[in-house]
């Protein structure tokens, strides 16, 4: 078994509605993907597959999908902006 | 001067910001509330930001617009309720002569409603609410139903 | 909301005048007075107005916009001596949306300077001061001579 | 002879300047087209032909240049504008 890590994740909009809290604290195996986070939140949270448009953020910068997390790391589960 | 507030928009402190005696032409936007006369009527809207990265790219989108237009450029996004017709964006931009100033605006105005991680909780008449963050589909079904 | 003033302008009577509940982009501009670096530096321009005719081309440049673009628009136009960095003439359009705010704003902007009959007298840093009227050269020679 | 009538002219901008006036009590003969009138106006004031792109206003509305004055009509010169 790889070790974990702790990473923060910070939610906004009808996720933090749903979880009740602006920011989850999670154990993960070391170098989980950011976009296989979405998969490890509670059910009652993440309800459904992520919307079609998320992006995510790690230390409040834009990355990619395979960006490989550390320990410590904060992310952002960044939902699609409606704009206007 | 760009940047998030929770307090009413105002253009003055925006338009003061951005003049300068070399600019000929001052342009601005405001983003208004709407109501959206269809089948809710909107009464007002709730703004939530991810407040570190939407104040970065804020900064990011008016740096950009001064680079291409040779403008100067202001943009203040509103958080919390807004209520009907106030407004939850303002941006300001002046340049040397009008085009490049009604250009720069718009795109500052065009690009922060895409990349500033800001959601719209849109709240109705008849007392509902419901976010606009992409999952309203995934809400609906009480049983958790995954797509095939 | 439109005419002259020989009082500063002030872009929140405009803003209040054409907010409207069911617009959602309010777009507004000033021209400013600007120093114009070139040969001679610009300290300020006085404005002259044919008044009634003024009057009138402004209000029919925003009707015209607000039944092109189903805008709510304001224009008012400076008369009298206006200094480098403040403005000459602002305007205000509303729209349900972005695109036709920004548009009908231009077109107000754009008309308005080529229609009303108001001339600029630029003042200079070096204490003189020209018309642009259309008759700078003819004033030049002093000999009154006649094109052929 | 025609019969003279009497026409008020709003002078604006270099030509009030010129003329120390901004507006001049002239005499013309009946039926002078108002492009015409120019041509009517003391040198000194006028200094030479009109300008390119120079417009007829009569009684506050734009007109033709061939349009014909009538007694107690109120002409403008309407200097071209600078825009900006």
């Amino acid at each position: 078994m790889p070790p974990e890590i702790a990473v923060t994740v910070r939610l906004f909009a009808s996720l933090r509605q749903a979880a009740g809290t602006d920011r989850l604290e999670m154990s993960v195996p070391k170098a989980t993907p950011v976009g296989a986070l979405w998969s490890h939140l509670p059910e009652e949270i993440a309800g459904a597959d992520p919307p079609a448009g998320l992006r995510y953020a790690v230390n409040h910068e834009w990355t990619i999908p395979g960006a490989p997390l550390e320990d410590g790391d904060e992310v952002a589960f960044v939902l699609p902006v409606s704009g206007g | 001067m760009t940047g998030l507030t929770e307090a009413p928009l105002d253009l003055a402190p925006l338009v003061a910001h951005v003049a300068d005696p070399e600019h000929g032409g001052l342009a601005t936007f405001l983003g208004m509330v709407r109501r959206e006369g269809g089948r809710r009527e909107v009464v007002a809207i709730v703004y939530e930001a991810y407040e570190e990265l939407a104040i970065s790219e804020l900064a990011a989108v008016c740096e950009e617009a001064e680079a291409r237009f040779g403008a100067r450029v202001a943009a203040v996004h509103r958080t919390g309720r807004v209520e009907v017709g106030e407004p939850s964006v303002a941006a300001a931009a002046s340049a040397p002569h009008r085009p490049a100033a009604f250009a720069a605006c718009r795109f500052v105005i065009d690009e922060l409603k895409v990349r500033a991680p800001i959601w719209k909780l849109m709240v109705y008449a008849d007392g509902t609410a419901v976010w606009r963050d992409g999952r309203e589909p995934a809400q609906v079904p009480a049983a958790g139903a995954r797509q095939p």
